[in-house]
């Protein structure tokens, strides 16, 4: 069992996220004053281990690339602190951080997006040893080679432009290009969401062959509950920018404290004809980030939600050993 | 909006600074003497240190800017060194003329712009497609004092079908319309063109969009589906290339004015810069960037109503 | 003498037949519009073609006789070299109804002086010392010195006389009044001038009743449009449109030798083209008769600065320049390696100077030198020649009193070196001779210094005249009786329908 | 934990021939039978500029007064002379070098011009005002006056008109790709870039610009119609090339006054300055639709 | 049930392109009864979206219906002149599109395009439409329809937006709804909302339903049946029930194996290796063969031919052949 092998692990940290806010300010007027944010991650704190799996899930908009983003710096942060083996890394220089760079990359959503149309794949991967290390052009060539046939490519594929490969290719050419460095950490926001099935579950298999050999730790953000529930150590859901619970695969999976954690499970189209699972129908859309609600954030869609969600907002608790949640009724069923 | 224009009109502002120290400064630094274009080649250099003191040409280069720009924060343009009458008179005369012989040839070159791009569009790369851009490009690539000759020519000389030039009647009348007709064509042609490629790749985008799709899928009639689905939504980078002629032509063009002997602001600036007339070229400058600003400012506008995505806070 | 083009028999449709009955009416096409309608203030042609027609002078040269005869002047007298008394033409009226007197003259011409008014032509009465009103009808001016151009002065265009009143009460620039046979009507700047009939003129009111003064920028336009009857004048023709425009079925041409002058001149302020054989290798090497057979019959041939038409010209003049022998300049030009040296002939970019820099160019590189052209636009040309910033040069003067004086003295003394000489010419033995010129009230006795100055130019090769110009008007055919003048103005007001 | 499946035959397409781009975009720009034509008639024009002395009998600036405006297909003149007797062959052959140096060299300086405040402003958003109030005074400064300025300071010569020229395609040229710039500087690949520590000098210039292309490119061929036809525009405000170096745009100009008596002076190479103005605008409208994407799909 | 709604006969859908004819579609046939839900399943790629636009007759301007014929109610379609397939779009058969975001106009209003089809096909006055529009918007779920009908699409939510794609596609009460991945850009709350929607109108109206998804999970939940395509052929169809539990096909199975199962961790990933065929690739017999593990000599030669399991459950593979 994956979990079991990695609890001895767990001690070791490799990134520790406090507090961090990512607001992005709506301007305007004439002289474009800012006039509100929109609240793009509103408060994230969380760690995550040496060689673990973790999950990011939650409806489209509520902050998960962004926070993916403000992790790598991508994203300037509105506060709070990101830690990365022990050093804060929010406030280095771009010099400073270069270090980190190699240690810290992500894999996108769009494989096809993220590759310069116009680069032959060979320069794109070869570009970041010419970034990070003073290699000849022989050394480059060769290390692409090597990375190319990690990922299952070949030495000819070098010289050929991004559309020439199909989608799975195309994300194992993401995926060369993000560990080309050897990272200690991997980033995928929605790596497999743009891929068919069958080339989903390439893709899946193939960034765990690399984890066992690497040691990677993924922060791995989709919102297709299947492939997390199959891919991930432990799962953070997310609503409206808000982190709204946290567990592993299993205890989430199993016991969900949060009713939007509910209603997501229950949502989900189960590739099955039998077990027809009653589905938790939510009311309306989700609200602005802009203008989110007072209270809990959910409180508008919630099924169960009580007068006191409207006002108070629900603090971020262990209910059980690692099973995190903000819900003033964590646990109650909303079935 | 209404915040947009008071922006528009602040950055308008120094805009109009920025220009009229660049247009003043570039005036003295060229060479040619206003004083030498008054007095004639052979005025004596006492006649002209006269002239020179008269205008205040003998101040530093910064005294005569300020004394400039004091004025024009006034409200008062000046006057023109050539002929003393007062700037802002001898642009209300000329451009008039100008605004004319700008919106008939911005009308002509929308109507064959927009058919021809839309007729190349829908029957893409057809005969009539390469026959209406090589007509877009032959319109683009012939000179207008080559092409107003020509029609000269051939309908005022020839057939005696329209007056050679001169713009005097109102355009509301048949002499009036008469008078515009062949500037217009001439002045509409490059325009036209230009507006005939953009509304064709524009087209060309459009028709592939979704939306197309769903209106056919409707069962919206072809016609319907060109005019209320497609056009609308490919305008929008037709009308930035509208806009951008529409402003160069306010500000006067000055071959077709030449030829069409037409009493327009580009020609006024040329001559004034032929004759180093400083004032008269700042105030005319003034104008066609103020117009410049103007049109833009209308296009955003004309944006808002096209497209309801667009908004300005 | 004068030319008149083979007149077509055949009346044409485009002309102003329909018209007939109502008040006869004339267009005329400017290139340029007038810069102002104050005799005292403007200084171009355009404007002059207008206030000729709308102003008078105290005395107007005859073209025929080439004297001066009085026009608000009766008669004047000169009781010693500087006193100048003149009496005046009595009863005529201004436009405006003030009556035109002694006051009216001496208010014209302090005004005219006064560097205040900073007249553009102040220095035509440079050498008036006092003015004085005698009588009503009487004045006596007084000059520093003997001034033997004053006559032609009093000439000049900007010499006409305003209306005092009118001069107070508005600006003359853009509603002018005066004497003259036409008076101000409208004016749309840039566009028309329009001036109709004054039925008061003191010499009979004129036939045409409305003068038309369109802006027509673009020559050829101008042509189609007289071609097509939109207007019935023109003056000025191009050189390359001359084939055109005799070809017209409706039109006349009227060509008459003309004083102005065009001449190739080095840079007198560089030493080195002062040496005598490089101006001879220069002069050897132009063909000034394969030059004017291209000006279509527009310009004629003399070697003289002085014009025919212009006075100080004597016949013998016309031969006086170094003959086109190539062969010769060839010679020099080897002899004293003038090819290794780079010439720049500064070329305005206007009428024929573009011409004849062209050719000229072209004919000098023939004999071995090393010229290249730069050509400008007028208000830098002028700047860049005044400065001196060439080698070799075209230069022109069409001399409106057609006095020998008023070539010389503006263009090559050495006086004005640095404004109107752009030759930079000086030469000392000159310069006295063209002052004596001018100082000198004898007539006879200026055509004596006036001839000396223009052959010792012309021996010393210091300019090349390239040929004289031939002022030329085409009218309509249904027109006739217009004046056309050898200074290049014309008098409308004896037109008359055929 | 193994994978059942060996990695390196998963998902790899037949191996394509290996082409390289601009043999594509060549071939996509083939098939358009105007962009061919286009594309003929450009080559001729470099040959003509090349071979000049080859291609002509005359010297370009020869005159002779007594041979002067000779109709077309005279006897030793197939394009007739001009005004002076020079002929007019070999000046449109001769003037060709002059129209394609200067339009090149104007558009290439205008590109430079534009692209690098196109780059700045539509990469750095704190630039960005600044950098289009500059474009904006730059269109509205008038372009005979910019052209005047610099003759006056740095003369009339026709690297200056090339500059003149440049300086007004700055603006347009800007505007295009600061419009491109920042539609791409929002792509994921940029993102991809950054997130790999890239400087923003390597990604405006190694990932951004060679995206922009399309666009520029049909900007550039557009201009280059322009750029000729505004030295004719030059000279024919007395700007261009001095006399008696031939030049499209100066003979036009010349010629004006002979229309009537000698139209093919002004015919003559008005053809020659529309056969290349067409040239360019239907090649780049072909470079276009090569570069397009969506022709991918076919 | 019972009653047939649309047949499929044999059709081939053709690309002409610079690499020349190209088949996205190759001899395709299926039949749909009124009152039933089809799925349509396949990699991305296989000929989905081309075969409902052959249906509806919106085909790229390059690509052509070469052979084989469509039946609506009994009566060809695929023939039938510009005129007449107008009439049937939008009123007996209509559409809903793959994305919800472009699929409607930006610049024209919800209202004018929810009325649109009604005053075409219904000949409803202005007003009426109006009315029968909000109607419509009330009926898929939208909040304060009445607003909605003077708001831009940009104004609207991606769910929203497809659900007013939903309500065009339903104002005409169509005889057949073709949906093209109605939920795949939608997040799973979303989806299931829409999803629902459409289940219920089509038990209300007895509509026969085309649905195209790539997404088992989205099958499960609505088919009744299913057709899995495989590079521009049918491979497999059945009962809902019928390719769930009993697949055939190896493709089929591959495809399922593919699907993590949200409700068993243990549940291992089987990728199908390789990736599928480009459309100019030439292959003899089982398109499939490359990528199956169990291709036999007869695969690599020969297209394998219809196998029939049961009344509703058909094959196209040559192992069932040796059952
Ligand atoms: N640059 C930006 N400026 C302003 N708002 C932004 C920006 N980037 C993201 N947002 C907003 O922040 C919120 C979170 O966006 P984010 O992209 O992180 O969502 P997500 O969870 O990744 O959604 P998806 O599943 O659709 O990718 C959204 O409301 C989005 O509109
Ligand atoms: N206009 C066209 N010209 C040429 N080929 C096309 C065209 N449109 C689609 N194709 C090709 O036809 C094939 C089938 O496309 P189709 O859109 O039906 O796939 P799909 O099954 O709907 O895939 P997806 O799940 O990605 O929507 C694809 O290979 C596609 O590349
Ligand atoms: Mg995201
Ligand atoms: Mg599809």
């Amino acid at each position: 069992m994956p979990i079991a092998v990695k609890e001895n692990q767990e001690q070791a940290v490799l990134l520790e996220l406090k507090g961090v806010k990512k607001y992005f300010p709506i301007t305007g007027g004439i002289l474009k004053r800012k006039q509100g944010d929109v609240k793009a991650v509103e408060d994230v704190s969380l760690k995550l281990y040496k060689g673990e799996s973790l999950g990011i899930v939650g409806e489209s908009g509520c902050g998960k690339s962004t926070l993916g983003r403000t992790i790598l710096g991508l994203e300037e942060l509105t506060s709070g602190k990101i830690i990365f083996s022990g050093t804060e890394i929010q406030h280095l220089k771009r010099k400073e951080k270069l270090k980190f760079v190699k240690e810290m990359q992500m894999i996108f959503q769009d494989p096809f997006a993220s590759l310069n149309p116009r680069q032959r794949i060979g320069h794109a991967l070869e570009e970041v040893f010419t970034m990070h290390t003073n290699m000849s052009a022989k050394e480059k060539r060769e290390m692409v080679i090597k990375l190319l046939q990690e990922v299952g490519l070949k030495e000819e594929h070098f010289d050929r432009y991004p559309h020439e490969f199909s989608g799975g290719q195309r994300q194992r050419i993401g995926i060369a290009r993000a560990i080309a460095l050897n990272p200690s950490f991997v980033i995928c926001d929605e790596a497999v969401s743009a891929l068919d099935v069958s080339v989903q579950a390439q893709v899946l298999k193939l960034l765990k062959v690399l984890q066992e050999k690497y040691q990677l730790s993924y922060l791995f953000i989709s919102h297709d509950l299947g492939v997390v529930r199959y891919f991930c150590d432990r799962v953070l859901v997310m609503y409206l920018g808000n982190t709204v619970e946290l567990g592993t695969v299993h205890d989430l999976f199993n016991k969900p404290l949060h009713p939007y954690t509910q209603a997501l499970l229950s949502a989900i189209p189960r590739p099955t004809v039998h077990s027809k699972h009653k589905r938790i129908q939510l009311q309306g859309d989700i609200p602005n980030p802009a203008d989110p609600p007072n209270g809990c954030s959910f409180h508008t869609r919630c099924p169960i939600a009580a007068d006191m969600c409207k006002t108070e907002k629900p603090v971020w608790e262990e209910y059980e050993p690692k099973h995190f949640a903000a819900c003033h009724f964590a646990g109650q069923s909303i079935l | 909006m209404i915040a947009m224009i008071v922006r528009r009109f602040f950055q308008l502002i120094f805009l109009l600074f920025g220009i009229s120290f660049l247009v003043f400064s570039s005036m003295h630094i060229a060479p040619g003497d206003p004083a030498t274009m008054i007095g004639g080649p052979t005025a004596s250099e006492s006649d002209l240190e006269a002239i020179r003191n008269n205008l205040g040409l003998n101040d530093p280069f910064l005294v005569q800017y300020g004394r400039y720009i004091s004025d024009v924060v006034k409200g008062d343009l000046g006057y023109s060194y050539q002929t003393r009458q007062p700037i802002s008179e001898a642009i209300a005369i000329r451009f008039p003329n100008t605004l004319k012989l700008a919106i008939a040839s911005i009308i002509i070159a929308v109507i064959i712009g927009i058919i021809t791009g839309l007729i190349s569009a829908l029957k893409q790369n057809s005969w009539l497609d390469v026959t209406s851009t090589t007509f877009a490009l032959a319109g683009i690539s012939i000179p207008n004092f080559w092409l107003g000759a020509v029609l000269i020519l051939l309908f005022s000389v020839n057939l005696q079908w329209l007056p050679v030039g001169g713009m005097s009647s109102p355009f509301y009348t048949v002499e009036g319309l008469k008078e515009l007709i062949l500037p217009a064509i001439t002045l509409g042609t490059g325009s036209a063109a230009m507006i005939a490629r953009m509304t064709r790749s524009s087209m060309l985008e459009v028709v592939k969009a979704d939306y197309v799709r769903t209106a056919r899928a409707k069962g919206v009639k072809e016609r319907n589906v060109i005019w209320i689905h497609t056009l609308k939504n490919a305008m929008i980078p037709v009308i930035t290339v509208i806009g951008l002629n529409f402003g160069v032509l306010l500000g006067g063009t000055i071959i077709t004015e030449k030829v069409f002997a037409i009493n327009g602001v580009g020609r006024l600036m040329i001559d004034a810069i032929a004759a180093r007339d400083f004032p008269m070229v700042q105030g005319s400058v003034l104008l066609v960037a103020t117009l410049f600003v103007l049109v833009n400012l209308i296009v955003d506008i004309v944006y808002t109503y096209i497209d309801p995505r667009i908004k300005f806070q | 003498g004068e030319k008149g083009a083979s007149s077509d028999p055949e009346k044409s449709d485009n002309g102003n037949n329909g018209k007939s009955n109502e008040e006869l009416t004339l267009t005329y096409a400017s290139v340029t519009d007038a810069v102002g309608l104050s005799p005292i203030l403007m200084n171009d042609s355009a404007s002059a073609n207008i206030t000729d027609h709308v102003y008078e002078k105290l005395f107007e040269r005859n073209p025929n006789t080439m004297e001066y005869e009085p026009v608000l002047a009766e008669s004047y007298e000169n009781p010693d070299e500087n006193t100048w008394v003149i009496k005046l033409r009595e009863g005529i009226k201004f436009h405006d109804g003030t009556p035109f007197n002694a006051e009216a003259v001496k208010y014209t011409f302090d005004k005219l002086r006064d560097p205040a008014t900073a007249a553009p032509r102040a220095s035509l009465l440079e050498p008036v010392d006092t003015i004085t009103v005698k009588d009503e009808y009487t004045v006596e001016i007084k000059t520093k010195y003997p001034y033997g151009v004053f006559l032609a002065s009093l000439a000049h265009t900007n010499a006409a006389i305003v209306s005092p009143t009118a001069d107070q009460k508005q600006d003359l620039m853009n509603s002018p009044v005066g004497t003259g046979p036409f008076q101000f009507v409208s004016w749309v700047p840039g566009d028309q001038i329009v001036l109709k009939s004054n039925p008061e003129y003191w010499g009979g009111e004129p036939e045409l009743k409305k003068v038309v003064f369109k802006v027509v920028p673009e020559v050829s336009t101008a042509i189609s449009m007289l071609q097509a009857g939109e207007v019935q004048f023109l003056d000025n023709l191009p050189t390359e449109q001359m084939k055109r425009i005799e070809s017209l079925k409706n039109v006349e041409v009227q060509k008459v030798d003309g004083t102005p002058v065009y001449y190739f001149t080095v840079n007198h302020a560089k030493k080195e083209n002062q040496d005598p054989e490089f101006k001879k290798a220069l002069a050897s090497a132009i063909d000034r008769d394969a030059f004017v057979s291209k000006l279509n019959g527009l310009g004629f041939r003399s070697d003289s600065v002085v014009g025919p038409k212009v006075f100080g010209y004597q016949d013998s003049a016309d031969k006086a320049g170094t003959p086109y022998d190539v062969e010769n300049a060839k010679e020099l030009v080897k002899k004293n390696g003038y090819d290794k040296r780079p010439l720049k002939l500064l070329t305005a970019n206007r009428g024929n100077f573009q011409l004849m820099a062209e050719i000229v160019q072209s004919q000098l590189t023939e004999a071995g030198f090393n010229v290249s052209i730069e050509s400008m636009e007028w208000a830098a040309f002028l700047d860049s020649a005044r400065a001196g910033e060439y080698d070799l040069s075209f230069l022109s003067w069409s001399n409106i009193t057609g006095d020998g004086s008023e070539l010389f003295y503006p263009n090559f003394h050495g006086d004005n070196v640095g404004s109107s000489n752009r030759a930079q010419y000086s030469n000392a033995e000159f310069d006295k001779l063209v002052d004596s010129s001018r100082t000198t009230v004898d007539q006879n006795e200026r055509q004596k210094f006036l001839n000396q100055a223009n052959e010792l130019m012309l021996k010393n090769d210091d300019v090349v005249v390239m040929y004289h110009g031939v002022v030329t008007v085409a009218l309509n055919n249904d027109y006739t009786g217009l004046v056309l003048d050898p200074n290049g103005k014309w008098d409308l007001s004896k037109v008359t329908r055929k | 934990m193994e994978p059942t499946v060996s990695i390196a035959e998963l998902g790899i397409k037949k191996p394509k021939k290996k082409e390289r781009n601009f043999i594509v975009i060549t071939k996509r720009l083939i098939k358009n039978k105007l962009a061919v034509i286009g594309l003929i008639i450009i080559a001729i024009q470099i040959c003509m500029a090349i071979f000049s002395p080859l291609l002509t009998g005359h010297d370009p600036i020869k005159q002779n007064l007594a041979n002067s405006e000779l109709p077309i297909f005279s006897e030793d003149h197939w394009l007739g002379t001009d005004n002076y007797g020079r002929d007019v062959w070999s000046r449109i052959v001769y003037g060709s070098r002059i129209s394609l140096v200067v339009g090149i060299t104007a558009v290439s300086l205008g590109l430079i011009g534009g692209i690098i405040l196109g780059l700045l402003g539509g990469y750095y958003k704190k630039l960005d005002g600044i950098i289009m109030r500059i474009v904006d005074l730059l269109f509205s400064f008038p372009g005979i006056l910019l052209a005047m300025l610099i003759i006056a300071i740095l003369g009339t010569s026709l690297v200056n008109v090339a500059i003149a020229i440049s300086i007004w395609s700055i603006p347009s040229c800007a505007r295009i790709v600061r419009g491109s710039v920042l539609s791409i500087k929002e792509k994921e690949y940029i993102m991809a870039m950054k997130s790999l520590g890239a400087s923003d000098f390597r990604i405006m210039v190694k990932h951004i610009l060679p995206n922009a292309f399309a666009p520029i490119i049909v900007f550039a061929t557009m201009r280059m119609a322009t750029a000729i036809l505004s030295t004719a525009a030059l000279s024919y405000l007395g700007l261009g090339a001095q006399p008696p170096t031939p030049e499209w745009g100066a003979m036009i100009a010349q010629g004006q006054g002979f229309m009537w008596s000698s139209p093919h002076l002004t015919i003559v190479p008005g053809i020659a300055i529309m056969l290349t103005v067409f040239a360019f605008n239907v090649v780049g409208d072909g470079l276009r639709d090569a570069l397009d994407p969506n022709m991918d799909i076919q | 049930m019972g009653e047939t709604l649309l047949e499929v006969k044999n059709i081939v859908t053709e690309f002409r392109t610079a690499d020349g004819q190209l088949s996205a579609v190759r001899d395709v046939s299926f039949s749909l009864q009124k009152g039933e839900t089809l799925c349509i399943v396949g990699e991305s790629g296989c000929g989905k979206s081309i075969t409902s636009l052959s249906i509806i007759g919106l085909l790229p301007s390059n690509g052509k219906i070469t052979s084989g014929e469509i039946l609506y109610e009994g009566k060809a379609i695929h023939q039938l002149p510009a005129q007449k397939m107008r009439q049937i779009r939008g009123n007996k058969i209509s559409m809903i599109f793959q994305e919800p975001m472009t699929a409607l106009n930006p610049v024209l209003t919800i209202g004018y395009q929810i009325r649109e089809p009604l005053m075409i096909h219904q000949k409803l006055s202005k007003r009426e439409a109006i009315d029968k529009g909000i109607e419509l918007l009330k009926q898929v779920g939208i909040p304060y329809p009445e607003k909605r009908m003077n708001q831009y699409p940009h104004e609207l939510s991606g769910g929203m937006r497809q659900r007013v794609m939903i309500a065009i596609a339903l104002s005409c009460n169509p005889g057949l709804l073709i949906a093209d991945e109605p939920t795949t850009a939608l997040d799973v709350t979303i989806q299931a909302q829409i999803l629902d929607i459409i289940n219920r109108l089509k038990d209300e109206f007895h509509m026969g339903v085309l649905m195209i998804t790539h997404d088992m999970g989205v099958v499960a939940e609505v088919a009744d049946r299913v057709m899995v395509m495989y590079a521009g052929k049918k491979v497999e169809e059945g009962k809902v029930e019928e390719i769930f539990d009993k697949p055939k096909h190896p493709y089929t199975i591959g495809l399922l194996n593919s699907v993590p199962n949200v409700d068993d961790p243990d549940f291992e990933l089987e990728p199908i290796p390789g990736s599928l065929p480009s459309l100019d690739e030439q292959i003899s017999g089982c398109r499939f063969h490359l990528r199956c593990k169990f291709a036999k000599d007869i695969c690599r030669i020969q297209e394998p031919p219809e196998f029939k399991l049961s009344d509703s459950h058909q094959v196209f593979c040559w192992l069932e052949g040796d059952n």
